[in-house]
């Protein structure tokens, strides 16, 4: 397949097509509604499953696979919303609050996007969809943009607000959030029970995973719809922001992540989770933090932009360039 | 039957204040609370927790000093910055003590 | 099978044996509750699969096999409601508004219904459980009796009253509405992603169907059977009318299916529209066009008299209809 | 602490209304609103609504005159038709020109 | 416009009580109740339908008379032993009669 | 396997491990939260599945082999909360209210501990988790022990109180509580529509079963780690009774099924359902019958303490007890 024609299957596929449909059924007002109840036990739900499928997977990867793809995981949480922070500041002219949580945004993870990513694979020809089963940590671990973000903008604010309280309850909320909790919970349930217990959930965490993403996709498409409608009011600059961002975001994953020794496919989720930018966890912890920056701004650009940037256009992109930076480096052959 | 007069305080808040607004009536004197799940507009529009599915209320009952105290904290620490309204009533109860 | 033994072996499937649990548990108080998100979530859910599933199939029809039933199914959802209206009016000395409202419900369609007779020719045996793939778009077609009915109403009132722009608005609910969207888009996105798009979220959109459906029935039993206590109050001629319209529709809808060209499996599909009245969306247009019309009366009769008509006895009924029907038009052998 | 003293409104309806109320109360000169979902039962028992699970509630801060208007809204265009309620009170707030 | 004053009866209270409730304030004279889900804490803290997600609130309109007696069978049957809290409050509402 | 082995593999087991990462994420204060109405939902559908798959096996059992496991279980229901009022009275120095109270709750049945009980044994290896299909029905049955307490504690309590009437509505609602009528709906909709008629619904109500309880299991730990946070509030007596007392009840149960014919795997649920204490049924008719007794303590012993003791140690301890007397008493070899 070439570049064309993955973008052309990606758009085709049930994911993106159900994320239109969402979109779609927002602008003309249509009253399709998933109850939010639903909509939360759904995400639990994809959380864990991907946590499980790493954590079965897992057992016998040797710990020192790990090492550096974690490291370079880490640099990317630090790394990211720094640069993030400088550009709002500088190029952007945002005050400090507002700056640091777009950062924090951009920084983090959407789980949406990522379990797409991992889908996106996952659909491949049997024999070329394998990934490195201990990526749901890496997933975990990006989490942390979050906090460094935070801690960039109350560093330059100066700590005279009485908010240092706050940010340590930020912390703590980060790093036992629903997302690592549930990515690595599972993930070590799963290396316990292994294939064979595996087995015998497999129809609800492995079967049903793919069906149940694509009606998740229907919700988050009426959730960007709604943001869409407020797209003037971000502004141009945040427009571009928006858009240009995930995509170097995610060449610098992918790029790190073969570096590191991940698989092209294993780069290429790296880049979508370095892309993707959060907006369940950042949005909260911003909004405890700094709540003096405007929520319209990070939300729509978060949500209304980037998410369906990074889903449409981002994930081929992503894949093809790792398959062809992979080869590049003679990882594998690209066809 | 004998009524007291007390006050009952009325939050409308974005979630995430949620832990803090019961930690800081429960320290300024309430002793109870009671808490739903509402939607709603106002003057400031979109809040963060918009898609997650709206505000919260706290209703609770109070003396008069603790109800001014709570209208207080509400202004110094919640009126610039979050999307947070609050108003006060009187009501009457049966057993005042359990409220004072 | 005859018919008798086809109207046992009707009664006896999972669907209505769930349904009657519902209306037991109801009657003897039980608090067997499902909450309504899950219900709400499970009706989407229905509806996006039935509209899946028609637009993988759908790949290589000739649009030409479209346009006869479709105009046949216009043409019910313009005279169905009329006559109603007229009987209504006529045998059961309703005022304008209780008549149209009432011709409303019956004009259009019952989801759970439909996708309970679209189940009934899934469950024959391979070979004889196939229907026309574009049955789903002559469901939203079919919504359009709504508007008719409304439209009669408004014009026998006179336009007077101020709510026509309530009127407008009722017009693009209903284009836009629930049902609507999810089967047109469902079709769409089955049309896009075909057979092997497909096989990949079948778990959930297809293997999963009928389980769920079974346990939707049991909540929507327990509903008829609120309704059902207030039987009484609907009176004699309502209860006739609601056990005889859908019988009558039942079968008028299968002999224009089959006259129109459908199979009898497509015709029987379309008598079920036909005979269904709706119990979710004609309310909600009702209520805004004409408030002074009494819910208790089509809600009694749609949902407490009409719907278990059709689940106990009508299934059956259209399908031997449309299999002797069919057989003498030549279209099959009647065994 | 300067607290003014606005009216509460409080209007119980079925959920058809949603849209038709909210428009409403905001051309009325209402500035934000509440809205929860709610069950009951008053006089006139069933409604189209009853089975998808009840009413909504919907509370709004105003002025006393808008106030007025809308319960005169409410009489002349929902009383007769609709399963509908209102009423009213006075509560205090700070910020008081935010519901003027 | 003419305005009635009548009483609003606000009771929180345990889910287990819900029917009891209900049945009670109709028999004592209301002529309906609106009912929604909250949340709350109070002093006797855990309850036994804590884990099934909390309270219910039942808010009924009535003449002072039968506000007077709901208040006083709160007192004689439920405030001993459950987790339950009453007030009243004055509000004005149309149709007066509705409520009578 | 041995003794040592069978707790070791249901500690390792997804059940038991979903159950610890919800105590956990309770613990450390996560915000994993999955929303009340879908584990309501997911409630109907774990008893109606157990009542729909023991229905289906059903076909064909003698009504006779019911007859002496049923007297059993009514003797059990009547002999358990009856010596457990006994020793909360004399050892535990309650008074009547609470005594009965707590009596109740261990003298009926823990939905989630019996429905990990089936899950216990299905995971077995094929030949050896075959178990009696009328088994729903005994769970049902027992679920008149919260009855009979109730009756120990208004007779001592004399019926001086106005609150006959209560008791009259409580035991209509035990007898059409929601597991009561799930258990045995299921049961009779399996027995009509047998494994032709489950065949195509078995996608839900088989296939899944396992995972959707693994995923139940999570929020039951939520549950259980909210409730041992009031550990220290019922006292060393509670502490102990919680721990014991479904210990002996496990054993007692498993023997009696045993003698009465039950196969060992029969005799093991038997004892599961003995050794459970409701949670939901029980607090709920206490609660209407003697509001003056102290929730905090029937709650957190039979939540907080004995669920977690059932799931974790109680499944294989009855197990291999089963097993071995299933052996002395020559049922089955013991290896
Ligand atoms: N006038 C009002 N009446 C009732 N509720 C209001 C009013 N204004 C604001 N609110 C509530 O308070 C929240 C925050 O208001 P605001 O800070 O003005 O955006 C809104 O989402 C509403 O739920
Ligand atoms: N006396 C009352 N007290 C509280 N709520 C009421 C009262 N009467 C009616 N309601 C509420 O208003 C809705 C419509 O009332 P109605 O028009 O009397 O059927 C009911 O469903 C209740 O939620
Ligand atoms: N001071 C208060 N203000 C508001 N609600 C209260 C107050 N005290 C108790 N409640 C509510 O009443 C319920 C029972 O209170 P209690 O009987 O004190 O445990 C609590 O769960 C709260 O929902
Ligand atoms: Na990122
Ligand atoms: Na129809
Ligand atoms: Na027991």
């Amino acid at each position: 397949m070439d570049t064309i024609e993955i973008i052309r299957s990606n758009l085709l596929s049930p994911l993106v097509l159900a994320f239109i449909l969402g979109v779609v059924a927002t602008l003309i007002r249509s009253e399709v509604e998933i109850p939010e109840s639903v909509i939360k036990a759904i995400s639990v739900y994809l959380l864990f499953s991907i946590g499980l499928n790493g954590g079965v997977e897992l057992a016998g990867t040797p710990i020192s696979a790990f090492l550096l793809p974690a490291l370079v995981t880490i640099a990317l949480a630090i790394a990211v919303p720094t640069w993030c922070y400088l550009i709002l500041r500088g190029l952007g002219r945002f005050d400090i609050p507002n700056a640091a949580g777009i950062a924090a945004h951009y920084g983090s993870v959407s789980s949406v996007t990522f379990v797409a990513g991992i889908s996106f694979v996952e659909r491949l020809p049997e024999g070329q969809n394998s990934f490195e089963a201990f990526i749901p940590a890496l997933a975990a671990l990006m989490e942390w943009g979050i906090i460094v973000a935070l801690f960039i903008g109350r560093w330059r604010l100066g700590a005279t607000q009485s908010q240092n309280s706050e940010l340590g309850r930020v912390i703590r909320d980060t790093l036992t959030g629903r997302s690592v909790v549930l990515l690595l919970g599972g993930l070590l349930i799963g290396v316990i029970i292994g294939e064979q217990g595996f087995a015998r959930i497999k129809p609800l965490y492995g079967d049903l995973f793919r069906g149940v993403l694509v009606f998740f996709l229907i919700e988050m498409g009426m959730l960007a719809g709604r943001q869409l409608r407020d797209f003037v009011k971000v502004g141009l600059f945040m427009a571009v922001f928006g858009t240009i961002m995930p995509l170097i975001h995610g060449m610098i994953g992918t790029s790190l992540g073969l570096l590191a020794g991940l698989s092209p496919n294993g780069a290429f989720i790296l880049g979508v989770i370095t892309a993707s930018a959060s907006y369940i966890d950042a949005p909260a912890a911003v909004r405890a933090t700094f709540p003096q920056a405007n929520p319209s701004i990070y939300l729509t650009s978060s949500l209304g932009i980037t998410l369906p940037v990074n889903l449409i256009i981002g994930l081929p992109l992503y894949y093809e360039y790792a398959r062809w930076l992979g080869a590049a480096l003679g990882r594998m052959e690209y066809q | 039957m004998k009524l007291t007069t007390v006050r009952l305080v009325t939050i409308i808040a974005e979630p995430v204040l949620k832990d803090r607004l019961i930690h800081e009536i429960h320290a300024l004197g309430a002793h109870g609370y009671t808490i739903s799940e509402v939607h709603g507009e106002g003057t400031r529009g979109i809040h963060a927790s918009q898609w997650q599915g709206g505000n919260i209320k706290i209703e609770t009952l109070v003396s008069p000093e603790v109800a001014d105290h709570i209208l207080e904290a509400m202004a110094d620490h919640y009126f610039p910055n979050y999307a947070v309204i609050a108003y006060v009533t009187d009501v009457q109860v049966m057993r005042g003590e359990k409220f004072a």
